[in-house]
């Protein structure tokens, strides 16, 4: 099992259709060209593509019907039901109503920005997909510095969303884009100091090492301060109650994204979503040890084919409940008090987490949490 | 970006009703506000003029449309003073058990869309779980769940259903559990008390000068409470305390509204009590003959002329949940009111806007306004 | 508080500017004035007698005058007092009284937009209900409402 | 794309009379445009023309069959389960609109979900009493909320003024001003009365052909 993985699936499949294509032809240069093995290459990044896109949208889809349904619970109520069974097909209703729905532009906005802005928000949440290993097999190569190039490519976001909230020509757009720009820089780097102390422990920056460093123990007990200092910036990031600041509601009618419609609402909403479990992913990714399974699981069900990725997916769902959670049980925080957390409070955290985490390495003191010492440490 | 003015409202989350404050800011800082009230106003005053006495309680129910039964007995007492007629017992502590339960439904309403402004979704949807408990209530004696018409001059229009006491015993006991639910979910959440604290600060003297009431005023420690002042109805034979808060800010308000709701679940239980151990009419006998009619009888103002029937002028006070509220009620011998006018709570409140909200942040508008507890239709009228 | 404390207490200051005192039911009693003498009665109600809360400023229509209304109230008291004074339709002006009470200011506001009474040196005397060029006041008796049909719909072609 | 969504326009409403209220001096209201209906116009002179005109007239009723057979089923499901209504309240009805939104009617389970910016929305639930000072709001909202919108009148105020509907200040009836799809009677609706004006409205959109 361990041999195949979604690119080789995706490159046989390029290969058989070539191959069919080329009996077709039967002989002649048109033959020898589908037969190229450049050709069968790209058309296999292509379906690489192709499969990564549906899954994370899908993925996005169902992470959206599973917030609404388990907020509804926590709210004494239902949620969506009457689209499709249990509601799961209400989400697809809404993506199609939006895609249907005429796109406005305000008058005065800027045309290339108020466009851009969005359509740039999504491609680059998409294109993590790319880089997040979800298993042994789902897993897009060895990348030496695949948690870097995500983690850069994740905090595109406030660009774009300064350019989309600045061009659409509302004050409250630009306030959400403002307040959007002043939160994401400020816990992008207590974000990134806990991801420092994952990879001093770790010892590299590849994300699909880091798991396979915590197949004899999580990070998450050793590492439980940056754990800590990671879900709160990335709960900021992700723009969440608590600190949903840029999208406030109650002030901002709707955030950055109040005057965007149809589609480009859609995209927005969407990549929303996908960060969200972009963040999902990468709090199992780092902390909870990613596919590899608890040590109760029986060997047997161990090599279970698919039996990473549905543990995989089973942590970062039960990641992303608890942050619907907190957003059904939380006030929202004023832009201040947001501020003074991040650069007072999470920064100095953070530190400590990377100093503790130096020091755990150094002393070899990982066998406390009846852990085997790291071989990178 | 230097200092800009932006419309909040008409259509804005914030405000609750239909209304706009035009906010200048400076970055996030509030420099000045300027409400902008109008937005729903009906005419309330004048069409009262063109209607009977009794048809005038129709338009009180939907004048706030919170409170509907506390604007209602504050229009009858205006209208019973200028009309010279007394309602009997029972109706005054059914006026006080409608006057109560309007303000558990009130300030139930007012904690739904209070939390809701501070980005709490979950209890949103408790307060209105709560309220609509408090509405099957009403509904099973008035027939309705927000605009009631039950209150007549004279009286009240019909006696409670059997059984009555018990379900509402059963919904003010939940509501008891219930409340220490709500302060555990506010006041024990750090967030909330970091947002509320020192908030939208109004001390006492300013208050009174702006002529701010109701629980705005008590949470900045000014005792005044119109029931134990000048009681009306049966408030001067039920057993309760005035909240009091002394920190004048948003907590303040909020201690003093949840309060506020545990004394009224008190004076429910004496009223409830009372009403089981004292049976009685609920209309006073001797009414004007063309009160209870809803078109005036023919040659009535001949009749009236005839019985020289008494001019008068009424005023009335009542505690409505949102303050003190008062009502003038000019008659002069016709069957119409000559001139109604009121004073909202609620209207008093916003005018001095600019004492509580300058100086803070734009995200401090919404829960300072929540805490002021805005219900347009009274202000607007 | 009585009728006659009121009397006892304004009359020095007001002279044969007040009308009288008589008693109102539920209230320490209604004092009527002369328009002349509006700021000496509000600052005698508010700092003699203490009267601090303004509560109520409304107009009533008497077709040939108009009367300005106050309502106050004494915390120390615990009595409402009314204060009215009567001005001529074609002559409506009083002064203000949200110099004394600052809450006095929306409702003067309302009493000028709806009863078409002037207030005086008011601070900020613009619409409060009616969107701004508003030419009517609507509680006067001689605005009439009527039934929607018989409005004139004027459309204009554009 | 375009070509899509030019198609499967609502169907053009009424333009509502440009009314000025007698007792608003001075109040210029402003007028709904109704957008101009796309149609082909076939001018055959010379067989030259003809040739590439009667070709996309093919094209254009192809396109309008395949939209009716399949494309139109599968948005009208959509349109009519994903219902936005702008978050607003007027007046008394407004409270019953939260209430519907509450535990106990949860109208979140037919995918009402509201929005507060207009943008968002496809349709405006007028819950209270318009009166002439937020007509212009009112239709300034309407006109930014994007095709396809649908309105509904919600409660006796909205649908003709109420009891307020002698006022001097009170639309009587929001249908003044925009076109209106659903009326709810009621003073105020009951919250069940509310979502079934919404699932009246859903039979509505089912049943769109245009």
């Amino acid at each position: 099992m361990s041999t195949v993985t979604l690119y080789s699936v995706s490159y046989d499949l390029a290969h058989d259709l070539l191959f069919l294509l080329g009996w077709i032809l039967h002989y002649g240069p048109a033959a020898a060209a589908v037969e190229n093995p450049n050709v069968v290459t790209g058309l296999g990044v292509l379906i690489f593509a192709a499969i990564l896109l549906a899954a994370s949208m899908l993925n996005t889809i169902v992470l959206i019907w599973y917030e609404r349904k388990l907020l509804g619970r926590f709210m004494d109520r239902r949620g969506a039901m009457h689209v499709g069974y249990a509601g799961l097909l209400q989400n697809f209703a809404d993506g199609l109503k939006l895609f249907r729905k005429h796109t406005t532009q305000p008058a005065e906005a800027d045309h290339v920005g108020f466009y851009f802005g969005p359509t740039a928000y999504m491609v680059s949440s998409l294109v993590i997909f790319g880089i997040l290993p979800i298993s042994t097999g789902w897993n897009s190569g060895a990348l030496p510095l695949s948690l870097l190039l995500a983690l850069v490519v994740f905090s595109f976001a406030p660009l774009f969303i300064f350019v989309s909230a600045w061009s659409s020509n509302n004050k409250y757009s630009l306030m959400g884009g403002l307040r959007s720009a002043a939160q994401m820089i400020a816990y992008e780097v207590p974000l990134l100091l806990a991801v420092v102390a994952v990879v001093v422990v770790a010892g590299s920056f590849s994300l699909t090492t880091i798991v396979y460093e915590q197949q004899n123990y999580w990070f998450w007990g050793p590492l439980v301060v940056a754990l800590v200092v990671f879900v709160a910036a990335m709960l900021a990031e992700m723009e969440r109650i608590p600190f949903d600041l840029p999208e406030a509601e109650a002030e901002l009618v709707e955030g950055w994204n109040t005057e965007y419609g149809g589609m480009l609402f859609a995209f927005f909403m969407l990549a929303d979503y996908l960060r969200a479990l972009v963040g999902s992913i990468l709090i199992v990714l780092l902390f909870l040890g990613g596919w590899t399974m608890p040590g109760w699981v029986p060997s047997a069900a161990t090599s279970f084919p698919l039996a990473g990725i549905f543990w995989f997916m089973l942590k970062t769902y039960l990641v992303f409940g608890l942050f619907v959670w907190v957003r059904a049980s939380l006030p929202r925080v004023r832009t201040d008090q947001l501020l003074r957390v991040g650069w007072n409070r999470l920064i100095p955290l953070s530190l400590l987490s990377v100093f503790l985490a130096a020091a755990l390495v150094s002393v070899r003191c990982l066998p406390v949490f009846g852990c085997v010492p790291s071989p990178g440490g | 970006m230097s200092e800009m003015w932006i419309n909040m409202g008409p259509q804005h989350p914030m405000t609750h009703g239909l209304w706009n404050l035009r906010v200048q800011i400076d970055g996030e800082l509030v420099r000045a506000v300027d409400p902008e009230m109008g937005y729903l106003h009906r005419g309330i005053e004048k069409i009262s003029e063109d209607r009977h006495y009794n048809e005038v309680i129709t338009l009180m129910d939907r004048c706030c449309y919170v409170a509907g039964m506390a604007w209602e007995h504050l229009y009858i007492l205006g209208a019973e003073a200028a009309l010279q007629v007394r309602p009997p017992e029972r109706a005054d502590y059914l006026r006080v058990l409608c006057d109560e339960f309007q303000r558990l439904g009130s300030h139930l309403m007012w904690y739904a869309a209070f939390v809701q402004d501070l980005g709490l979704m979950s209890p949103f949807l408790y307060g209105m779980r709560d309220r609509d408990l408090v509405l099957d209530l009403f509904q099973s004696f008035t027939g309705a769940r927000m605009t009631y018409e039950y209150m007549r001059v004279g009286g009240v229009r019909n006696d409670l259903p059997p059984g009555f006491a018990d379900r509402s015993r059963k919904v003010l006991d939940w509501l008891d559990d219930r409340f220490r639910e709500y302060d555990a979910l506010c006041l024990g959440s750090t967030i909330f008390r970091k947002r509320c604290d020192g908030l939208g600060v109004l001390k006492g003297p300013e208050a009174i000068a702006h002529g701010v009431t109701g629980p705005m005023l008590r949470a900045a420690g000014v005792k005044r409470d119109l029931r134990k002042d000048r009681p009306y109805s049966a408030y001067d034979r039920v057993d309760f305390d005035v909240a009091l808060a002394d920190s004048a800010d948003v907590t303040g308000r909020y201690l003093v509204r949840m309060e506020e709701m545990r004394q009224s679940v008190r004076i429910l239980r004496q009223v409830l009590d009372w009403l089981d151990h004292h049976p009685g009419p609920v209309v006073a006998d001797r009414l004007p003959r063309w009160l209870g009619a809803p078109y005036a009888p023919v040659g009535a103002e001949g009749y009236l002329l005839k019985r020289n029937y008494p001019k008068g002028l009424g005023l009335s006070a009542i505690e409505e949940p949102h303050g003190e509220a008062l009502s003038y009620v000019v008659n002069d011998g016709g069957e119409h009111p000559y001139r109604v006018k009121f004073r909202s709570p609620v209207f008093a409140n916003l005018s001095a806007a600019s004492t509580y909200l300058v100086g803070y942040h734009v995200a401090d508008i919404p829960p300072i306004m929540g805490s002021v507890d805005v219900c347009v239709g009274e202000v607007d009228r | 508080m009585q009728p006659q404390d009121l009397q006892r207490a304004l009359a020095p200051k007001l002279g044969e500017r007040l009308l009288g005192v008589e008693p109102f039911a539920g209230t320490a009693g209604r004092v009527r004035f002369e328009r002349t003498a509006a700021l000496e009665t509000f600052r005698a109600m508010r700092d003699d007698l203490g009267f601090a809360h303004c509560a109520m400023v409304g107009g009533i229509d008497w077709v040939e005058t108009r009367e300005v209304l106050y309502v106050l109230w004494s915390d120390g008291a615990r009595q409402y007092a009314l204060l009215s004074t009567t001005v001529p339709a074609n002559d409506a002006h009083v002064e203000t009284a949200s110099g004394v009470w600052p809450s006095a200011n929306w409702h003067e506001r309302e009493a000028w937009e709806m009863v078409d009474i002037t207030f005086d040196h008011h601070p900020d005397l613009r619409h409060l209900l009616m969107p701004d060029g508003y030419a009517f006041h609507p509680l006067l008796r001689s605005f009439k409402l009527h039934e929607p049909e018989e409005l004139e719909v004027k459309v204009r072609h554009v | 794309m375009g070509r899509l969504s030019a198609t499967v326009l609502p169907p053009p409403k009424p333009a509502p009379a440009e009314t000025a209220a007698t007792g608003m001096a001075g109040a210029a209201l402003p007028v709904v445009h109704e957008p101009a209906v796309p149609f082909v116009e076939i001018e055959a002179v010379r067989a030259k023309e003809f040739v590439p005109a009667a070709k996309e007239a093919l094209t254009a009723l192809l396109a309008e069959q395949g939209q009716q057979k399949l494309i139109r089923p599968v948005f009208n499901w959509a349109g009519r389960n994903s219902l936005f209504p702008l978050h607003w309240g007027l007046a008394c009805c407004a409270i019953e609109f939260a209430a519907a939104f509450g535990a106990r009617w949860d109208a979140e389970r037919f995918g009402v979900v509201p929005r507060s910016s207009p943008r968002q929305c496809d349709l405006m639930i007028v819950n209270g009493t318009v009166t002439w000072k937020v007509a212009h709001k009112l239709v300034t909202l309407y006109e930014q909320m994007p095709e396809p919108k649908w309105v509904i009148a919600m409660g006796n105020c909205a649908t003709g003024g109420g009891p307020f509907r002698t006022a001097y200040s009170v639309v009587p009836g929001v249908d003044k001003l925009v076109p209106v799809d659903v009326y709810i009677a009621g003073c105020p609706p009951r919250p069940e009365a509310m979502l079934d004006g919404i699932l009246q409205l859903e039979k509505l959109i089912h049943e769109r052909k245009e």
